[in-house]
């Protein structure tokens, strides 16, 4: 069972499901969540690759680590404009914001 | 010569860009400045051409004044100019063309600066791509020479001129989207990384599927530009809506630019491909001969129909190429020259008599000979060598590609000969309605031509009328060109 | 060249009689149109001198042997060669002499008839032009050159019929003039392509010799004939295209004097005349030539009948006497066709100057009227105009008798008897036609006494007072001249034809062969001058001519055949209504249409593709990744 | 030679990245003061950028390498950060405390940009493309008073979070394939298994993450709201200097494919075509200047692109050199933009209307740089053009070329719009002259100059060109 692609099945399944999250959520908390779960696909991705083929065995450990740190860096920014918004709008729909057309 | 060295050609185009800059520099309110710089750059320009014209060593034929310096090294891009039988007559068209449409606008008013600074701006683009012999700067220059016409038009153009500036400039930069390709294709094909002309058209460079390909994408880029049918409805809506001198500059000098282009780059470097290919050229100059007389018949705009009419004579230009001879490419280059003098005289005096009277509708104007005898005869003078009136200029040119034309297409040939009822018939009906008849009492104060808005029109008649009368001369100097090249031809 | 070229007197005549009225026309438009009267006398000046060049040459060369060629290049294209040039031989000789007399006297004539005009310079300058353009063309030695000043008649008929521009009907009968005989150039032009690029040469002489056979086929020959014979059609006013001359005299009377005898239609009788050889190599040509003269010649003497207007009677007059020679070229007599246009051009002038004179003084077109208004009381004209008829209808001794009885001879030698017989009906109807004029204006009806008074007062205006006897004298003298000139030539017969035919002529037909033929026809002549006197000179006469009592062929004559109607129908319903509304409307529509679509349909495109970028951003980041996956499935597939 | 020196151009920033951070600190806003230091840093930047021009070597383990190719992109960079930063005499977009805090994260963002040109390790390459878009995040809902920033903001955040999601997936796929993050090792693995799917998809999916940034179709959405919803200062940045970053990595990134995958040409092909078409398609419908550029620039994508899949050196020259052509040209329509909406709100076009007489010179130099922006001669937008397609030439692709030059024609219509509505359009209402202060006119005039006369002739920057793109392979 333990195979690459069990891992790389995982992960895509992880990616759908974020691409899905996605497009299916107003809220843009969920949204932003669905973004999170995509770059956990990403970051299984790099721990089998890393863990199965690569040689040096933690590059995959550090891309993981990174990427954590950045998302949490995007989480912070995305929800700053979020609360923006919530002030502006009264809400964090997204269907609320469509002003820019065209 | 004492002046070989002497590098004319560069002259010419500096005193147009230096024009411009004096130009720019001057402010606004120095209208008469403005003006008298532009006559002085302009005339130098002229003089210039028309020495050059008659310093050209016939018998030595080939290029001369040749000045090249290199450019851009890795693409093989040099700034070369050098003149041949081919531009020599279109560089003093262009020359006398911008003189005279300079002094034709010595009227206006509005925006002087402006005006002035686009007009030399277009003109160094046409002087440009009649004396380079590298591809890059005949399309920087070609392309140079359009875009002025949009703000020339919108600006001080008359009916619809926002829409007829849009479309002629559309069209006619849609021409150079053919035009680019077909150039890059020839260049990257050649192998020589060279955009030099004369490299290029050595025989041999290119396969003769390459000619193929390349001559129709390139005949159809300045093909637009030539007026040839059916691409040719930008060119009545573009000079209905032009001023005066943009009309004259255009119809007059631009829409050569076209078909030079055709023989200087199409044919030049596809000579292949121009055989090949005569036969459709000659079948769209038929129908453009034959469809510009009939449509030019139905109009009531006066500058409508010398509209049709340009596309009617362009298309004796495209016909007199199409028959690959001798007298075929003569003809056709002394139709470009004789074309462009005849039209600028049109337009400058449709012009002035747009400007007293307000009106260019067939309709409302009548007996105009009466009224302005000196300006409607100059319209009657170039309306007669409309028609071909021999012992003016463009008799000879239409001559020599119609005996060209019957010999090589005998059937399309004498189609566009019957053409010139036509075209007769729709040159004096115009000439009856609006200068014959009963005098309209409501133009009776307007002023005839004065002596100083008659001399840039005395000389464009005196032109047609030399040329008319000594056809030679002109004709000595293309045929230094074209014999060569038929001769030389696989 | 230029050395032996003033040495030689010949060529710098010919020079010098072609050339300078170009000069003067040249002068005139530029520098003198304000000086009407300094133009007048430069313009006359160079025609004497023109006159009397021609009359030099013709004089020193009354015994030329070769022709004398001489020329020089105008332009070479390549192959091509367009020479400018002289050919001194016979007939060249002979017409540049008619051309210089006519043109002389003509102008002469003009200082009276055009006293006063307010375009008199520029009537000079186009007279000169004329002049110029004619004599150029009578010796051009190169059909290239011939058809180029071939074109410039045509010009300078154009600018002179039209001359009173303000009058409608002057402009269109000269637009008119110009486009119906350029139609028929461009059949000339065609025809002298065909001999060019299969003979390789227009040199006249060398199209007359007998290597046209050699080098062209039957049919080719027949095709290039019939062609270039299409020129004549259209200068010489022939069927079907003769309606433009009958329109053309609404132009001032001299110019119609100068276009009717020795210039515009003339030059066409003259072109045949000048490659005669060479038409005669086809005999289905010279067949066709002569049914379209003899055509012509009946058509334009059956409206000559009915018509009221004194110009227009001469008119179809000179078209049905151009069929005449027409058909006595055609029937093979050279001699014939020539000399009918020699003596033509003398009585015709006469006749239109004559006129001339009447409508000066009367200002009305209408000979009733003027036979009204005391026509007869002007004793010169009337009395020239009377002679000119008289030759006209072929009456002895005047030199139309001359002229008309050889054409006769000729056509009677046609196996055909059909031609002859045409031939008499025109002249019995010439004879008719003419004298009911001249006995109009003779014995007019009763004369009322108000239209006397009437016309004494304000009649012909301001100048009748003080120039008049000055005026009517200048105008007489030319009409002198030419009733001597008609008077006698007919008595030049035989030299003529020795000078014309003499050495080389050798089967022409004569009128002597036929003396029956002779008496035939001067009383065929005679009784139309009789039907004439019956209904218009005898007192009482009824002045209804015999075709104006039934009224539907008055009616078809009067409306020339219709074929005028059927010119303007073709015009209007063919050409404006449907071939060039056609183009008209496929251009906007199609042509300009398509192109305004296509950039309707790029905004248009423009337009919808905008709300791709919906608001809702969902929507677009599906767009996004749909995109995506298109793109990894194309590469899956 | 230091290590530390190759650093130069990023340490500067950072520096001024401290002193702005510093200035955010102090209490009480004063524009003029914060507008001089920037000028001032900004143009020292601009000095340093070019010294270190020559500068080669690698740093942090070979995650990092400095050569011509990074050094031009960065004197680009550094220029376009200069410039922008002219513009901001009249920063009226964004209220006057946040003042800093705007010139901090420029600062961050060219800085990003910087060590995204010189990284040739993966996850280098992310940390700094985040750090860039991260910054951009940040200034777009820093216009004041315009509802429309947040929304602008917002989506521009969230198109650009799961562009680069998807990028790092890709990423994570090239890894596997490779197994290195070694763009040098993975130049040398990569030509030889392109064919397989999980490395042509990898690369397709990090591309996507730098097509975002570049605005190509399909992941343009964001250009249009954002340039219009961010002040204009911003937009300007946005449109010119983050382009010039995109098209140096996306250069770095398909050059790894060594020429061997007509499947990603054929790819790059219908996306340069996508963009093209629908940029300048929707582009003759818009109305407000700023969204008009924004579809302009996503035509400019497709057109760098072409250069860019020719695949060889003379395509990634000319593909920089039209970079370098595109950030001038658009900076010059930013100026005129900038200057004639002086309160720092948008500028529909109609706006634009009598402006060639309330100021000449600024007629001018819109007219000429739009005209450059639709490649007409002799600006240097033709030369940008003229070598792209020479390059794609060069490769066969005629089609490409005749639809391009197509676009380009039907781009000219709404450039001459643009111009028609400054030249020829009198406004409804009387406008007084702008005033335009002299160093505005200096700069004007420089910019033109740079636009003709590089156009006229380009010889010099060619080469320089050039030589970079020798240096990526």
């Amino acid at each position: 069972m333990s195979s690459l692609y069990t891992y790389l099945f995982i992960a895509a399944l992880l990616f759908s499901l974020g691409i899905f999250g996605v497009f299916q959520r107003r809220s843009l908390i969920g949204m932003l969540i669905a973004i999170e779960l995509m770059l956990n696909a990403a970051s299984i991705n790099f721990m089998a690759f890393n863990k199965f083929l690569a040689p040096d065995p933690i590059v995959g450990q550090i891309y993981t680590l990174f990427i954590m740190g950045i998302a949490a860096a995007e989480a912070a920014i995305a929800l700053s404009i979020i609360v923006a918004l919530f002030r502006r709008l009264r809400s964090i729909n997204i269907e609320r914001a469509q002003e820019l057309r065209g | 010569m004492e002046f070989a060295n002497f590098p004319f050609l560069s002259a010419i185009l500096l005193s147009c860009v230096v024009g411009l800059l004096v130009i720019l520099f001057i402010p606004d309110e120095r209208k008469m400045l403005i003006k008298w710089v532009s006559l002085v750059f302009s005339g130098i320009a002229m003089v210039l051409s028309i020495y050059l014209f008659f310093a050209y060593d016939k018998t030595k034929g080939g290029f001369q004044f040749v000045e090249k310096v290199l450019w851009v090294k890795s693409l093989g891009i040099n700034y070369h100019n050098a003149v041949d039988g081919f531009s020599l007559p279109m560089l003093m068209l262009t020359g006398i063309v911008l003189f005279t449409g300079v002094l034709t606008m010595w009227e206006l008013e509005t925006r002087v600066k402006e005006f002035f600074a686009f007009t030399f701006l277009l003109v160094a683009g046409v002087f440009g791509v009649f004396m380079s012999m590298d591809l890059f700067f005949i399309f920087v220059w070609y392309d140079v020479s359009l875009f002025p016409m949009y703000p020339l038009i919108a600006i001080w153009g008359s009916t619809r001129k926002e829409y007829g500036a849009m479309k002629l400039t559309l069209y006619l930069l849609a021409g150079s989207a053919l035009i680019l390709p077909g150039i890059l294709y020839l260049f990257v094909n050649s192998g020589l990384n060279t955009f030099n002309l004369v490299t290029l058209m050595q025989p041999g460079t290119f396969t003769p599927f390459q000619q193929k390909f390349a001559f129709i994408l390139l005949y159809l880029g300045f093909g637009i530009l030539a007026g040839v049918w059916p691409f040719h409805t930008w060119s009545p809506v573009g000079h209905v809506a032009a001023p005066t001198a943009v009309s004259m500059i255009h119809a007059g000098v631009l829409m050569k630019l076209g078909a030079f282009g055709v023989l200087r780059v199409a044919i030049f470097l596809c000579p292949e491909g121009w055989q090949y290919w005569a036969q459709l050229m000659a079948v769209l100059a038929t129908c453009g001969i034959v469809y510009g007389a009939f449509v030019g018949l139905a109009q009531t705009d006066l500058k409508y129909v010398i509209g049709y009419s340009s596309v009617s004579h362009m298309g004796i230009v495209g016909l007199g190429l199409a028959t690959v001879t001798v007298e075929g490419m003569n003809g056709a280059v002394f139709q470009m020259f004789a074309h462009g003098v005849m039209t600028a005289l049109f337009f400058s005096s449709v012009g002035y008599i747009y400007d007293k009277t307000h009106t260019k509708m067939i309709p409302e104007l009548g007996g105009m000979s009466k009224t302005m005898p000196v300006a409607s005869g100059y319209f009657i003078v170039a309306a007669l060598a409309g028609i071909g009136v021999p012992c003016l200029a463009s008799f000879w040119a239409e001559l020599l590609v119609f005996i060209s034309a019957f010999k090589t297409y005998p059937i399309r040939g004498a189609l566009a000969i019957c053409a010139l009822v036509v075209s007769a018939l729709f040159m004096l009906r115009v000439v009856q309605r609006t200068f014959y008849g009963e005098k309209r009492d409501e133009f009776d104060h307007l002023p005839d031509v004065s002596f100083g808005l008659g001399i840039p029109r005395m000389i464009l008649v005196a032109v047609i009328v030399f040329f008319g009368l000594f056809p030679s001369v002109m004709i000595d100097v293309i045929q230094v060109a074209s014999i060569p090249f038929i001769n030389g031809l696989p | 060249m230029t050395s032996s070229f003033f040495h030689n007197p010949t060529l710098l005549a010919a020079a010098v009689a072609a050339l300078l009225p170009f000069f003067t026309f040249a002068l005139i438009m530029v520098f003198t149109r304000p000086y009407p009267r300094l133009s007048a006398v430069l313009s006359i000046g160079a025609v004497s001198v023109s006159l009397i060049c021609a009359i030099f040459l013709l004089g020193s060369h009354w015994h030329l042997e070769e022709p004398i060629q001489y020329t020089g290049k105008w332009m070479i294209s390549g192959d091509i060669h367009i020479p400018f040039g002289f050919l001194l031989d016979q007939l060249s000789l002979l017409m540049l002499t008619i051309v210089a007399v006519i043109s002389f006297l003509v102008q002469v004539y003009s200082l009276g008839y055009m006293a006063g005009d307010p375009g008199f310079a520029r009537y000079y300058a186009f007279q000169s032009l004329f002049a110029w353009a004619m004599m150029t063309m009578s010796i051009a030695p190169n059909m290239l050159q011939f058809y180029i000043f071939w074109e410039l008649v045509g010009l300078a008929s154009y600018l002179l019929i039209g001359f009173y521009y303000e009058k409608f009907s002057a402009s269109e009968a000269g637009k008119k003039a110009f486009v119906m005989t350029r139609f028929g150039d461009i059949a000339f032009f065609l025809g002298l392509l065909v001999v060019l690029l299969h003979f390789g040469n227009l040199n006249i002489q060398d199209m007359n010799s007998v290597d046209v056979t050699a080098r062209m086929s039957p049919a080719l020959i027949t095709l290039s004939a019939i062609l270039i014979f299409g020129g004549v059609v259209g200068k010489s006013a022939q069927f079907p295209l003769l309606t433009w001359l009958p329109d053309a005299m609404e132009g001032p009377t001299p110019v119609s004097a100068l276009l009717h005898s020795a210039t515009m239609v003339a030059a066409g009788v003259y072109m045949f005349g000048r490659i005669f050889p060479f038409f005669s190599n086809s005999a289905v040509a010279m067949t066709t030539f002569l049914t379209i003269g003899t055509i012509t010649m009946l058509l334009a003497s059956t409206m000559a009948m009915v018509t009221r207007d004194i110009k227009q009677v001469w008119a179809y007059s000179t078209i049905s006497q151009l069929g005449f020679m027409v058909m006595g070229l055609a029937a093979g007599s050279y001699f014939a066709g020539i000399f009918h246009l020699t003596t033509h051009a003398g009585f015709k002038a006469l006749l239109f100057l004559c006129s001339g004179v009447f409508i000066h003084e009367y200002e009305t077109n209408d000979f009733f009227e003027i036979g009204k208004y005391g026509g007869r009381g002007l004793k010169v004209p009337i009395i020239c105009m009377t002679l000119a008829a008289a030759a006209l209808s072929g009456l002895p001794p005047l030199s139309g008798f001359f002229s008309k009885e050889a054409i006769m001879g000729a056509l009677a030698e046609q196996h055909n008897p059909v031609w002859l017989w045409a031939g008499l009906l025109g002249a019995f109807l010439t004879a008719y036609y003419s004298f009911r004029l001249i006995f109009s204006i003779l014995f007019p009806k009763k004369v009322e006494a108000v239209h006397q008074a009437e016309h004494g007062g304000h009649g012909h205006g301001h100048e009748a007072g003080h120039h008049h006897a000055g005026i009517y004298w200048v105008m007489a003298w030319p009409l002198i001249i030419l009733a001597t000139i008609t008077l006698v030539l007919g008595f030049f017969h035989t030299p003529l034809e020795n000078f014309l035919v003499g050495h080389h002529g050798g089967g022409e037909a004569h009128g002597g062969h036929h003396a029956w033929l002779l008496y035939v026809a001067v009383g065929l002549a005679l009784s139309g001058v009789g039907l004439a006197w019956l209904e218009f000179g005898r007192k009482g006469a009824p002045q209804v001519g015999f075709v104006e009592k039934v009224e539907p062929i008055s009616a078809l004559f009067a409306n020339r055949w219709y074929i005028d109607r059927f010119y303007r129908l073709f015009l209007d319903y063919f050409i404006y209504g449907t071939v060039s509304s056609l183009f008209t409307r496929n251009d906007r529509r199609v042509i300009d249409g398509g192109i305004d679509g296509m950039c309707r349909a790029t905004v248009g495109t423009g337009w919808a593709l905008s709300f791709l970028q919906s608001g809702m951003l969902q929507y677009n980041l599906m767009v996004m990744f749909a995109v995506l996956a298109l793109v990894a499935l194309y590469f899956f597939f | 030679m230091k290590l530390w020196m190759l650093f130069i151009p990023e340490l500067y920033c950072l520096l001024m990245g401290v002193v702005f951070f510093g200035l955010a600190m102090v209490a009480r806003p004063n524009p003029r003061r914060d507008y001089f230091v920037a000028l001032l840093l900004a143009s020292i930047g601009v000095v340093v950028a070019l010294a270190s021009v020559k500068l080669e070597g690698s740093l942090f383990f070979e995650a990092y390498r400095v050569d011509l190719f990074s050094q031009v992109f960065k004197v680009m960079l550094a220029m376009g950060f200069f410039l922008v930063v002219c513009l901001c005499t009249e920063l009226n977009g964004i209220e006057e405390r946040h003042h800093p805090e705007f010139y901090l994260f420029l600062t961050t963002c060219t800085l990003a940009m910087m060590m995204l040109v010189s990284s040739v390790e993966l996850l280098t390459i992310y940390v700094a493309l985040e750090l860039s878009s991260y910054s951009l995040y940040i200034l777009v809902p820093l216009r004041r008073g315009y509802g429309i920033d947040v929304e602008a903001g917002i989506k521009y955040l969230m198109v650009g979070a799961t562009s680069s999601a998807v990028m790092l997936f890709g990423l994570s796929f090239l890894f596997g394939v490779t197994h290195t993050t070694y763009v040098v090792d993975i130049i040398h693995v990569l030509p030889n298994v392109i064919g397989t799917p999980a490395a042509i998809l990898g690369l397709l999916l990090t591309l996507c993450g730098f097509f975002f940034k570049l605005a190509v179709f399909p992941f343009h959405f964001w250009a249009p709201d954002v340039y219009q919803g961010a002040a204009n200062q911003v937009t300007a940045y946005i449109a010119s200097a983050s382009k010039v970053a995109a098209v140096a990595i996306i250069i770095r990134m398909v050059s790894l494919v060594g020429g061997n995958s007509q499947y990603l040409v054929d790819v790059l092909v219908t996306l340069s075509i996508a963009s093209m078409t629908l940029g300048n398609l929707v582009a003759i419908v818009q109305k407000d200047m700023k969204r008009l550029l924004a579809y302009s620039s996503i035509s400019h994508a497709g057109y760098v692109l072409i250069g860019i899949l020719s695949m060889s050196p003379t395509g990634y020259a000319s593909a920089i050199f039209y970079a370098l052509a595109y950030l001038v040209m658009n900076l010059c329509c930013f100026l005129v933009v900038v200057k004639v909406a002086q309160d720092g709100s948008d500028l529909k076009i109609a706006q634009l209307a009598g402006l060639h007489r309330r100021s000449p010179i600024l007629a001018m130099a819109l007219m000429l740089a739009v005209f450059g922006l639709a490649g007409i001669p002799p600006t240097i937008g033709f030369t940008g053009k003229f070598l792209v397609f020479t390059a794609a030439m060069e490769k066969g692709y005629i089609t490409l070329v005749i639809i391009a030059m197509i676009n380009a024609t039907i781009s000219l219509y709404y450039y001459i719009m643009v111009v028609k509505a400054a030249y020829l359009l009198e406004p409804d209402v009387a406008q007084p002259q702008l005033a335009v202060s002299v160093p505005t006119k200096v700069l004007t005039a420089s910019l033109v100059a740079v636009m003709v006369v590089f156009g006229v002739f380009p010889t010099y920057l060619l080469e320089v060109a050039r030589a970079a793109a020798r240096m990526l392979l």
